[in-house]
Order: C-alpha cells, then structure tokens, then sequence
C-alpha cells in the first residue's frame, strides 16, 4: 500500500491548486479548505488565495490523506519491447513478404501536423526515421484537416493495411466525436475489419483507442518503430523478440 | 549606438530585396478580386444577416453573380437599394427571403455613383469614429497600461463564457485580449452570423460576437480605468470580411499574415494574397494594428536553424503592408521564443533575435509570442520559461507581449492559468524595468554575432526568393518547410481577374485615403 | 452548491503535484491516475512524470471532480471589524481606566522573533505601529527562544493582563508540544485564568489556539490592532464599533 | 575593465578599517580560551564518547576542570593516557564511567609533550588524507560539476530520512549537501552523540550523523561520478568542537560566521569571538570552505536600506578569516537575494550587489542565498523569484548557489521541491551560461551608480564602527538593528582568560601551520 510522500514515509503529503467560483473573503478561504477536506485531505493549509475576478478565487493548498493505494494491484500492459527500424522491415520481409500500405492524417478540423509528420515523414523525430523512410513501407501522410471521408476513401484506393490517425485538439472532446465518426464510417461501408486502425496525439491512450473501436492507441513520445512494429506484428503474426 | 551594430547597409539592402519580391506579386494582385473581397465590400456598404439556411447575405449575392463578380458586386447592391428605394435592412431581409438581386437591370449610373458615395461615407463615418473613440480612450486610461502591452487570450468556445474569462484577465492586467477562434473557422468560405456557444478550442469570430465582446471589454475597461483593446483573426477565407467587421466594431488588432494561410492552411496562395492587401486596406483604414504570424514558421521549424525565415517574413510582411497603406507604427511584426530549452546560450540568442527585430523595425509594436513548442506538462519549468521570456520582451522593449501560459501544453487556459501569467509577466517586467537601458551587448561578443549571421542568411535567402520569384520559392518548400502548389489548397476558385468595368467604390475611396493611387 | 471552476462553470477542474515512493515507470503513472481517481477525480491526466531518486516519482497531474460544496453552508466566525491604534487607546482610558500589561515572546526553541517583533516593536508592522507605541498598553517583548517557565514567571511578575505567544517553526508539530506546555504550566501554577493567553504566527488559527486552551489565535498578516483590539475587549466588555 | 568601475582606493581603504576594527578584538581572543575550546582540542587528541546521562566526555572532563581551565584541557588528558598507559578509547570509556582525570598527577612534562605530538600527528595526518582524498575526487570528477555549484539543504530531522533526500537530491543534480540542524541545538553547550532521528527543522549534529551521512554521499557521489560535499553547521556554543568534529569527518563547507551567533542567537560577543578563532584555523587546516551569515541581516532588515550592512560584515568576516589562516579560496562569504519583488529595477539591485561582492572578493568563493523573506504561499511566483535569483547569481559568478525552494514560506523542504529547485537552476545556468560575459554595465547607470553608492556607505559605516570599536558598536545596536550587552548573551561563563602556563599543543600546531606566529 503506497501513500504520497513528502519528506517522510507514508506522510500523504500533495499540493493543489485550484479556483472556486466565490468572492474572495475569509470565506471563501474556509471553503477552500473545507474543499480539500472533502477530497479526502485532513490536514490541510490553504497557502495562498487570490481574487481573480468579480465572484472568482484562486487558492494554493498543501494537505495531507490517508488514501492508500494498493501499488502491487496496478495492472498495466506489459510494454512489448518495440522492434527497432531495421527489424521491422526484416520482419515484413521474412513474415509479410510484400510491402505494406500505411495512410495517415490529421483529421476533421485539426491542423497540428508535427505529430503525424514525426510518425511518417522521411526525417523523422528525434534521430528515428519516419515510416516514408521504411524500404517495405509504402506510407501515405495526407496531412492535416483531413475529412474522415477523405482518408477512408484514400486508404480504400490504395488498398492500405493500415490507417493512422493524428489528433492533437480535444477541446470539448472534438477528438472523440471525430474518431467515432471514422469508425462509424468504415462500419457503414463494411471496411473496418481489412485494415488497422490506430490513433495517436498527445492525449490519446491506448485504452481511450480501444474503447472507440481502435486497434491501438499512442500517446506522447511515440517513436515511428513503435507503431510500426505494432501494424506489422499485426498482420504478420506475433514477434518474439 | 545601437546595441547589436548591425550593418545598416544590410538592413537596407533586405529592404529592396523585399521589395522587388512582392512587386510581382502585387502587380497580380492589382489585376484581381475574390469572393471574400466581395463580399467584404457588400458587408462595407451594409449587406448582412443569413437566411433560413443560415447563409449570410453577402454569400448569397455572390454565389448568384458567379463569374460576373468580375465586374465586382456592389454595383448590384447599390442598384437594388436605389431601385427598391430599400435602406441596407430591408433589403438584406428581402434577399435573405430570396430575392435575387443580380437579376435586376442597373439603373442609371449617377444614382448608383450617388448612393454609392452615401454607403461609402457612412461606412467611413462609423469607421472614424470608431478611431476617434478608441483614440480618447487610450489617451485617458494611458497611464496604467503597461509597456509592453500585456496580451491574453481567451478560448472557451463560448462568447458568454469568454466574456467572464476576459473581464477577469482584464482585471488581473491584461492590457489587450484576443478571442481565439475555433478550429477549422478559417477554411469556412462565410463568416457564421449571431452569438456562439459552441466552439472548439476557440469561438466563432461573428459580428455579433464582435459586438458583445467589444462591450464587455469596454465595460470593465471603464470599472478599471483601462481601455481593453480587442484582438480577432483577420486570416482565412474570409479574410477582407473579418476586417470589414472589425472595423466596424471597433476591434484594435487583428491577427493578418501575409502568408500564413498559405503555409499553415493551404489556402491558394493567390487568393491569399488578393485578399490580404484589401484586409490591411481596411485594417490601415481603420487604424487597427496587425500582428503578423513568424512565430508560427517556429512551431513546425528549429528556432535556432531557420531563425532567418522570420525575419526574412517580417520584411515581406512590412512590405505587403506599405503596400496597403499601412504605416510602421500598426505593423505589429510577429516573432517568438521558442529555441529548445536545453540549448547551451539559449537565452542570448533570443535576446539577439528579439533585439534585432527591434532595431531593423523601430516603429513597429513588435507582437513577441511566448514559448509553446517546448512547453511540457511540467508546469513549473513552463512557467519559469515564461518569466524569462517576459525577461526578454522587456529588455528588447517589444511592443506586444502575448503571455505564456504554464499551462500550454495541456488545455486552452484556465483562468487561474490567465491569474498566474500576469503575476509572472508584471514581476518580470517591474523588476527588470530599466536594465535595457543599463547595458551594452558586448562588441563582437555571442550576441552582436548572431544577430549579424541571422541578417546575412535572411538576405541570402531573400536573394534567392528573389531570384526564384515569391510564387514558386512558396511552392519549392522554402518558407516553413512545406509546398503549396500555386494552383492547389483551398479557395482559388474564389479568384477572379478583374474585368475592365470592374467597379468597387469602398476599394477606390480606401486607395484614395490611403495614398495607395 | 460549487465546485473548483476551470474554464466552464462546475468542470472541477483542479492541478495536484505530488511524488510516490515507486521507482519510475509506466506503473507509477498508473498509480498516479488511480491514485488521484482514488482522491474523487474522474476524468484524470497525469501531464508530467519524472523520476526524483530510486524508488520515488514526481507527477503533476490534472484532473476533474464531481465533489461538491455546499457554499452556504460554510461557516465562519465573523471578523470584527478591529478596532484601530486611537481606538484601542480611547478604550482603554474609558473603561478599563488603567495602563494594561502585555508581555510577549517567541518561545521554546524558535529563534524566529520577527512575527513578535511585527506585533509588539514600537517601529510596527507595514505602517502599523505595535504595542510598545500604544500609551495605554505598557508592552514587554522577551524576544525569542524564551522557556515557557521565564515567560510565565516574567507574567506573573509584571502582573500581566496578557501573554502573546509567537511559534513559526512547525515542524513535527513542535509547536504543538510547546504550546501545550505553557498552558499545563500555567493551570499547575494556578495563574491561568489570571491573564489572557493569545498565541500567533504564519501557521496558527484562532481554531488551533482554541482547542490547545489558549483564548485566541492570530494568523498571517495580522497587525498590532487586531490583537490589540481582542485584548482590550475582553478586558473591558464588549465593543460596539 | 571591470563591469562596476569601482574605485580601488575605496576598496583598499575598507580593508584597512576592517582591519583596524579587528585588531583590538584580536588582541582580546589571543588572550582568551572557553570551554568550547578546550572541548574541542580534547576532541582533537581523542576524547569522545558519553556516560550513562549521555554527557559527552569532553564536557565531562572541562566541568570537572571548572577554572583550571584556564591552563588547559589538553595537558590532562594526555597526562591520563599516559599515567594510565590508555589509548583514548580506553580513557574514554573510563572518563565515561567515573574516572575523573583532572585530580591524577602530572607525570613528566618530556613524556607530555611526545604524546602530544604523537597525537597531534595521528589527528594532522587523519585530515590530510581527507583533504588528499577529497581533492582526488574533486579532480577526477570535475567535468560534472556545476558552476556555481548547486547546494541544496535536507531537514526531516531524521539522519536517515536525510540520507535518502540526500541521495535524491544528488541524483537530481546537487552539488553539496546541508545538513540543517535541528532547532535549538546551536545553544546547547554540549555535542549529542550518535545518530539521531528526532529533530525539529533540522536533525542534530553529531559526529556519528556526521560519519553516516558522509558515507552516504560518498556512495552516491560514485555512482553518478561526482563529488558531493557535504556541510553542516559551524556555530552556536560548539563552533569548535563541530569544526574538529568536521576535519575529522571530511565535512567540506561549514557554515560560519564572526558574528552570527551573537546578533542572531545571542551568544556572548566575548565567547563568539574567541570561539571562531580556533573554528577557522581548524577549517582551514582541513581545507574546509566556510560560509558567512551576511544573509541574516536580510531577514530582519531591509536588504535595499541596509545592502551596505552585508557589505562591511564581509569585510570583517574576511579579516577575521585572515587571522585564523583562511586563504580567500576558502572564504565563502554569504549575501543574499532578498529585496522586495514589488520593487521596481530590483533586478538591477541586486545583480549591482551580487557583482560588487564579486569584484571585491575576486577569489572568494561567494555564497549566494535565495529569497525567502517575500516568499509567500504562491509557490508560482516563487519559483520565477528563484529563476531571477539563479540568473543573478549566474550573470555575477558566483561560487555556491544555495537554491531557493518553491515552498520557503511553508515547510522545510519536500522531496519534489528539491527536484523542482534543481531544474530551475540548471535551465538558467545553462541557458543564460555567457550572458555577464556578452554584456557591460552602462557607465554611471544605475547598476554602476548603486554600487558606488553601497561601498561609500559601506566606508562611513566602517568608519562608525571602527570609532566606536566592534564591543560597543555590537551593543548600540549598529549590527541587524540588534543590541546585544557585552557580558549578556548565552556562554560567558564559559570564557577564560589564559594562565601563563596555558598549554594546548592544537592550537600551537595549527598556529605553525598556518603560520599564524
Ligand atoms: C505547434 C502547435 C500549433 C501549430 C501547429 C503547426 C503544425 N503544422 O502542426 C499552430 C500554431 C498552427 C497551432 C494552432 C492551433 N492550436 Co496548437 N499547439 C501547438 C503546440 C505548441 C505543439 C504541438 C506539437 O507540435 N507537438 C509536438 C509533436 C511532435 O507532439 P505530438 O503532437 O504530441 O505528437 C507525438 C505523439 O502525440 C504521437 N502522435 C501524434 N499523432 C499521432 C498519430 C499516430 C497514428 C501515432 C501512432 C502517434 C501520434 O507521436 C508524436 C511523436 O511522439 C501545442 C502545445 C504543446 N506544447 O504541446 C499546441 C496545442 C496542441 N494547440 C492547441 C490549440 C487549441 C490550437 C488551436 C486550435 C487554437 C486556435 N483556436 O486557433 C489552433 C488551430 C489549429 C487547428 N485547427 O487544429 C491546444 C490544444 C488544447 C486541447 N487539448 O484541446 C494546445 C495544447 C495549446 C493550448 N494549450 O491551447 N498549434
Ligand atoms: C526570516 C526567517 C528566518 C530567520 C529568522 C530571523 C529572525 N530574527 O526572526 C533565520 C534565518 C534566523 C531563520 C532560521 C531558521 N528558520 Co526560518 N524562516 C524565516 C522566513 C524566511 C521568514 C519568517 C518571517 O520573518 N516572516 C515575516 C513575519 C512578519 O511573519 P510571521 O512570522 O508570519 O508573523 C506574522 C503573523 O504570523 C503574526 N504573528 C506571528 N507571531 C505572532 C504572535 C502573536 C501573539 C500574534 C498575535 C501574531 C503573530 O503576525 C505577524 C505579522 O503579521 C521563513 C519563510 C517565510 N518566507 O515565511 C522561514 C521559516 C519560518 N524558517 C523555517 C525554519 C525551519 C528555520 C530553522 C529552524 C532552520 C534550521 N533548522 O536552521 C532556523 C532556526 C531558527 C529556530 N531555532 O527557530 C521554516 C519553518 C518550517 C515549518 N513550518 O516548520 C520556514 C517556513 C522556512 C522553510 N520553508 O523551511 N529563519
Ligand atoms: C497570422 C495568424 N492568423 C491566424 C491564426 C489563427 O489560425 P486560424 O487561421 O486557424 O484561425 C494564427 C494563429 O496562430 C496566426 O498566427
Ligand atoms: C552563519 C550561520 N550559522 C549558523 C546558522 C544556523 O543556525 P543555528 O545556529 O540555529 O544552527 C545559520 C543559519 O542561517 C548561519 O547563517
């Protein structure tokens, strides 16, 4: 059982920052406190408080909770060591025997494209090729604000083993809307099950992937090998290495 | 002495380069109009409102001339108000009701001329005012502004819900706020009508929430004793209509690239630059700062590489905007600081570039953007990036300080977020007040060098823009790494050439006012 | 009812930090999800993560909550308004009719003398002048890492009509401990009910000198005045200003 | 050209107060010895250990002397080993049990004296191989090391909770660890023994705690391939006896100051200054960096008004530190960032201030202190004070960087806020690392003009003190705007003055050593 620590075992020591929708006053100091009281904090300092505007106020707070978490329960997935650039295209060689078709977007209204070029184009991201640069891959970067309509058509054209998707706004939860609509899509016109489907951005896990129908999800400080070893393991069968 | 000793020769020499650059491209500019442009001039002259499809007036006008907006559409506006004897309303309901006005026969051309003179005059007018209100206003307030400007934006899809977010950072410090727009509003071909609450990641940019905005603003304005300025995206495919709303509604600053919907939208590079030149036209009119978009070249390149491209953007921009009559002091230049951190003298070459931004544009109220590529989800370090790019602002006395956000990485702000970056950016700015003026760059030192290296690889580059014409270096992938075919990206078949009747009395009288003939 | 406000009225929205004892990996960002979806949160994201040592993490997390406050339900005392320095003095001439006593340190081991100082020096506290300027209020400041036993016997001696008591240091709850003492000391003396006792300082509440048998407590940012007002007060009856 | 264009008379001339005003003082600590004193050279030759009520032998031995004192401790002792043929953990544990050595006869002076040397030598030859072993490492594993170098405190009061943060804070890039004391322990007149997990803001210093904690850095120092150095408190009614303890232990900075503990723990002036004497000789033979107190002054008084009062102590702590054989390389003389962030240019102060220090004391290693005085609750605006303080402290070289904590205005560290510290300083360090070289001050700016104006002050107030004389000066309160009398304070009971034949080989030893006759 593990608790926060902040200079001693066990202490449950956390800081917190947060705004309330009150005036600033003495009061709203004690519903801060009072605040944190009822998430479980007993001993509690509200540092510092600070008006922010007309009926609005911001408060630092340390406290301490006796909330245990039971570490040995965590169950994570094992992290399949990734195979590097040069397994990968020996693996399709030898498992796969053709080159595969990977198209990836930015899609619906979302522009931020370094995070979809970082996975596919030729340079790559920190020092790791993009799969442009995969001799048995033949990848496909539409680039950003891609309709879903657009890449499925584009992936059916080509007869792409697998789609990847970029997004990267999830304001409003427009990230989940627009991944949705893709797989409502491939459904519509029967052609979920002949390809991968993998998302990725900076708030995408693999689980929230899973849940919209995905095969896979990645998140921050995904390399191109890694999704890549994924499609190929994939479609040729596991890899033991 | 300046403090970077740069070479003045250079710096007048990247000035002819720029100028011979945008001189083709402004003569192709000259030949042309656009749907946006259009319809701007229609809004200009009055036409409004949407129909029950929610298509606003001016789309519908200018759908129904298709190619005959070659001649320009006012003509068929004033006509149908002189004929229908209608005021701008009634006719905008008529329209939105279905009636075609491009079917009407013209009636004589004096009256036209006549009623144009009038819709023109009371556009002015308003306009003026406008001016002339914000002009008393920042006079009065001056003295609690701070210097530099501090900008804060707000995005909460939600107009109502913006406004408290503003009125809030208005009260914590802010000097000007920006209103992001939601994703995907520039490549909407029509300006949304009415009051908004749903946007992602930013609000529709409407008149109406223009409107609302510009009194909330106002309002806390007068509580704090302070004239809040209000900031909107003039880019996009609709462009020249977001100025002609802005300076209606006494909007103070406009986000206006030259380039940046070629380069980060893909939008046509033609139509692009067609409707720029008319929306810093309207935007000189109406005496609305423009912040150029160098800092976004930063977000896909590294900062420390291809710093050249920005200030190589920077004299292109300055040069479209003469082109428009927009004078030095409205040029708000774009640029930003975003090296990696862990960059051994980091710190000094920002220092550089922001210095030699200042020393090569002295009038302009340079828009300095914070540090966003390397922000991560450790907010403590974002926010001690922040201060020390709130250090550098100061010292280079730029004129527009957007604020970080310690937050960047992680959501649009909150407003604690908004609370936290005026505390930083009014520490750094009180306690480093003087120290500009209390030092020297050392000669030849990491410093003046750089600045030095960056201004020959910007006329290196400028040269070879130059030489390979602006049209095809876009396409060849020089600016922000990316190609843009000149026939591809969106909008161009909203471009026309101009036929020889071609008639826009709000375009000839902006020309006239502005020197521009 | 409220709850913490982000960027939407009741998103509950809020920023923790905090470091667990477990080696760095991608367990540990489990944990520290789970851990604050133990903490109330619903919708939790863990933005940052680094490795402080063997064996502990440091995290920032943000997350959402559906715990609610019931704002008017908050309680506190009201805060008299305090009286001021001419106030207090015109007070005490009218009804109490006497110089009073008042002696003040900063005892046990805490050697930090400049919270006492704020309140008792003659020069005062941010324009506000202390006790030792007050003509009415004959003021005695022992200074700091006074014994509980000195600081009673000098009270008594001086016929004291009340004690101030400074403790910044915290730690351990020392204060605690020290606080405790003087006021067993002073009930086996006999003498307790003879004075008022005030304890201050950056981490004291009037609710925690209550509970310890002291008769008020002064926080943060409290000036000569306010304490000044509390004394006279209960000295004399009750003030209507 | 320096950056502060000091007037290098006015400097010559404030060493030559300081001098003065030491030299009466001097006269007074050569004719004087305390309790402390004698505990300490006991410690030196062996004595160590505690009875049954865990009274440590030392203090044993120098009670049972009461004013023989005044001849001496040491001559006791090695007479007791050498009538007694005992080596000192024999004796010790005798001495522990009862045996009361200062009642045994003295046996042949000659006999005496061959002891003595030989213990002198084992304890001289122990601390060379420390400060052989020490310089070993330093040299091998310089690359890592930061400049200024980064120190960081530990203060769960737990010797082996310290340990742990020790460690992290080593891993997250410390350069040299304080061990806080707990409260208090500076006003008892005797050294706990062992290790100790109970303390209040700090964890006791002992010998063992010492020892531990020593090993501790050691082990962590190779497996990250750095030196760590470690430091404790050198002050208090045991300066001494902490300095043997330190030089026996491999400490390698001690904080210690001439005067801090009579204005900031009111320990008598006389006590104070005879103790610090044989402290630094001590430091100095074991090749023991120390570090000044100036920072206190800031804590009580204003660090704008009073900057000139930090100035003239550290001229005097550096005269003090001459007389007792301290080279400069070992003077870590304290100031600190401590004005109020509401002031405007306060940056400039401060790196005015910081600069002077460093152009005065050129080969000084300065200790530079963090803000903690206008700390608050808002850890945020903490953190970018720290950033500005880490700037200052880059920008003006500082030697020891001991680096600010988000949560000063809180509690005594957590571990997260150490980690938190050490990632500002190194983002600062690293990316502002040439900045002081690429920059000159203004001419009579106001950095200039600041500094000019502090050593004037600094020179007046010198002269002041020097009429007065520092006893009388201490008392009327010109020192952090405290009186202290010169026969009050904690400890003056324990002041002696020597007899003719007062004997104490230590203190011979050392004088020769460093050649202080
Ligand atoms: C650069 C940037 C921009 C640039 C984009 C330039 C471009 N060509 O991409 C510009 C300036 C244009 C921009 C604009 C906007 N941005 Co922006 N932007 C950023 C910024 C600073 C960095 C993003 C980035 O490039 N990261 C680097 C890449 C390498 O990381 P990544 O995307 O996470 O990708 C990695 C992984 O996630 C993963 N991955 C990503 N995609 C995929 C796909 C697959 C299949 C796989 C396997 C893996 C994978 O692998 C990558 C490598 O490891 C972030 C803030 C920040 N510091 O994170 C804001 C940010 C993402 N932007 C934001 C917003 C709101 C916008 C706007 C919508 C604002 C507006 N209303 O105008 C606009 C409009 C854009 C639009 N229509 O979508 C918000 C999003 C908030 C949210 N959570 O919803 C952020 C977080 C800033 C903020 N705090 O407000 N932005
Ligand atoms: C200055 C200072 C010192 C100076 C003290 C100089 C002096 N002569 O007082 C020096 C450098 C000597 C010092 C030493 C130590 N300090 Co100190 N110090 C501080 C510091 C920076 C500021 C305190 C201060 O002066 N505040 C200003 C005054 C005006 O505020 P105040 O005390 O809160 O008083 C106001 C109210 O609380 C109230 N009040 C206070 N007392 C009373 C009494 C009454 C009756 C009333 C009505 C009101 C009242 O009114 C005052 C005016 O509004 C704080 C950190 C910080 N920024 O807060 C750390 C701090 C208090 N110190 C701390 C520690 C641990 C120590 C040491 C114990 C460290 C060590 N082991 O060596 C030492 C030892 C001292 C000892 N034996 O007690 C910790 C305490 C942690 C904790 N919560 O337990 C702090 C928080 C720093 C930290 N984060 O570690 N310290
Ligand atoms: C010049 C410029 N225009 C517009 C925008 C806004 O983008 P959008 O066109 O998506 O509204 C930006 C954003 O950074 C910009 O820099
Ligand atoms: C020079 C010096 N000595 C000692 C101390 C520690 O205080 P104490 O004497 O309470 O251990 C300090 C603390 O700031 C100091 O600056």
């Amino acid at each position: 059982m593990i608790k926060p620590y902040g200079d001693t075992l066990n202490d449950g020591a956390i800081q917190l920052s947060f705004t309330l929708p009150v005036p600033h006053s003495i009061k709203a100091d004690e519903a801060a406190k009072q605040y944190a009281h009822k998430l479980g904090f007993n001993e509690v300092e509200v540092v510092q408080s600070n008006p922010l505007s007309e009926g609005f106020s911001f408060f630092v707070v340390y406290g301490k909770t006796n909330i245990q978490l039971d570490y040995d329960k965590i169950e994570v997935e094992e992290v399949k060591k990734s195979m590097d650039y040069y397994q990968v295209n020996d693996f399709i060689k030898e498992n796969i025997k053709r080159k595969i078709v990977v198209v990836g977007a930015c899609t619906g209204t979302d522009a931020h494209t370094v995070g979809i070029d970082a996975i596919m184009n030729m340079k790559g991201y920190d020092q790791h090729y993009g799969l442009e640069r995969y001799p048995m891959i033949e990848a496909y970067n539409l680039g950003a604000q891609v309709t879903n309509e657009e890449l499925i058509s584009k992936a059916i054209n080509l007869k792409a083993d697998a789609i990847l998707v970029s997004q990267v706004v999830t304001q409003k939860e427009v990230h989940i809307h627009n991944m949705t609509e893709l797989i409502e899509i491939m459904e519509a016109e029967g052609v979920r099950s002949d390809m991968i489907v993998i998302a990725g951005g900076p708030r995408i896990s693999n689980k929230l992937a899973l849940e919209l129908g995905y095969d896979a999800g990645f998140g921050r400080g995904t390399y191109p090998e890694n999704v890549a070893s994924f499609i190929v393991e994939r479609l040729g069968g596991g890899y033991s290495g | 002495m300046t403090k970077l000793n740069l070479d003045n020769n250079k710096i007048v020499k990247a000035r002819e380069l720029s100028k011979e650059i945008t001189k083709p491209v402004h003569d192709y500019i000259n030949k042309h109009t656009t749907v946006a442009i259009e319809r701007a001039t229609l809004r200009t002259l009055g036409a409004d409102g949407v129909n029950k499809d929610e298509i606003p007036v001016p789309n519908i006008i200018v759908d129904a001339l298709a190619d005959k907006i070659k001649h320009g559409a006012a003509k068929h506006y004033i006509n149908a108000l002189v004929r229908k004897n209608l005021n701008p309303q009634q006719l905008n309901s008529k329209i939105a009701d279905g009636l075609d006005i491009t079917t009407l026969n013209f009636t004589d051309k004096d009256l036209i001329d006549k009623k144009a003179r009038e819709l023109v005059e009371a556009f002015a007018s308003r306009v003026k005012e406008n001016v002339c209100f914000r002009n008393k206003k920042i006079d009065q307030y001056k003295d609690k502004e701070n210097s530099p400007l501090l900008y804060l934006i707000v995005a909460t899809g939600n107009i109502y819900e913006d406004i408290k977010q503003a009125q809030a950072a208005a009260r914590q410090g802010a000097d000007i706020i920006a209103v992001i727009r939601t994703t995907g509003q520039s490549l909407l071909d029509f300006v949304p009508y009415g009051a908004t609450t749903e946007g992602f990641g930013g609000t529709y940019a409407t008149q109406e929430n223009f409107r609302i905005m510009r009194k909330a603003l106002d309002d806390v304005g007068d509580e704090i004793g302070k004239y809040i300025r209000l900031v909107n995206y003039c880019s996009g495919l609709c462009m020249p209509e977001i100025a002609a709303m802005g300076a209606i509604e006494r909007l103070d600053m406009m986000l206006n690239d030259s380039m940046y919907g070629i380069l980060f939208r893909d939008i046509n590079m033609y139509r692009t630059f067609v409707d720029q030149k008319f929306s810093r036209m309207i935007n000189a009119f109406a005496d609305i700062t423009i912040n150029s978009g160098e800092d976004n070249y930063l977000t896909t390149s590294d900062a420390y590489e291809k710093a050249f491209t920005v200030t190589a953007s920077q004299f292109i921009n300055e040069q479209f905007a003469f082109d428009s009559g927009l004078p030095p002091r409205l040029m708000g230049l774009g640029h930003a600081f975003e090296m990696n951190p862990e960059k051994e003298n980091g710190f000094l070459y920002e220092m550089a570039q922001a210095q030699m931004a200042r020393e090569i544009f002295p009038e302009a109220p340079l828009k300095y953007m914070p540090p966003t590529k390397y922000m991560t989800g450790d907010i403590f370090k974002g926010y001690i990036m922040n201060a020390m790019f709130n250090f550098v602002a100061k010292a280079t006395n730029q004129g527009i300080l957007l604020l970080g956000m310690l937050t960047e990485a992680i959501h649009t702000p909150f407003m604690q977020d908004r609370f936290l970056a005026v505390e930083n950016a009014r520490y750094i700015l009180n306690t480093t007040k003087d120290f500009a003026n209390d030092i020297e760059f050392k000669k030849n030192g990491i410093m003046q060098t750089r600045a030095k290296d960056v201004l020959n690889q910007t006329i290196e580059f400028l040269e070879e823009v130059n030489h390979i014409g602006l049209f095809d270096a876009i396409e060849q992938k020089m600016f922000a790494e990316v190609s843009r075919p000149k026939n591809g990206g969106k909008g161009f078949g909203g471009v026309f050439e101009k036929s020889e009747e071609y008639y826009n009395p709000v375009y000839e009288y902006l020309e006239r006012t502005l020197n521009l003939k």
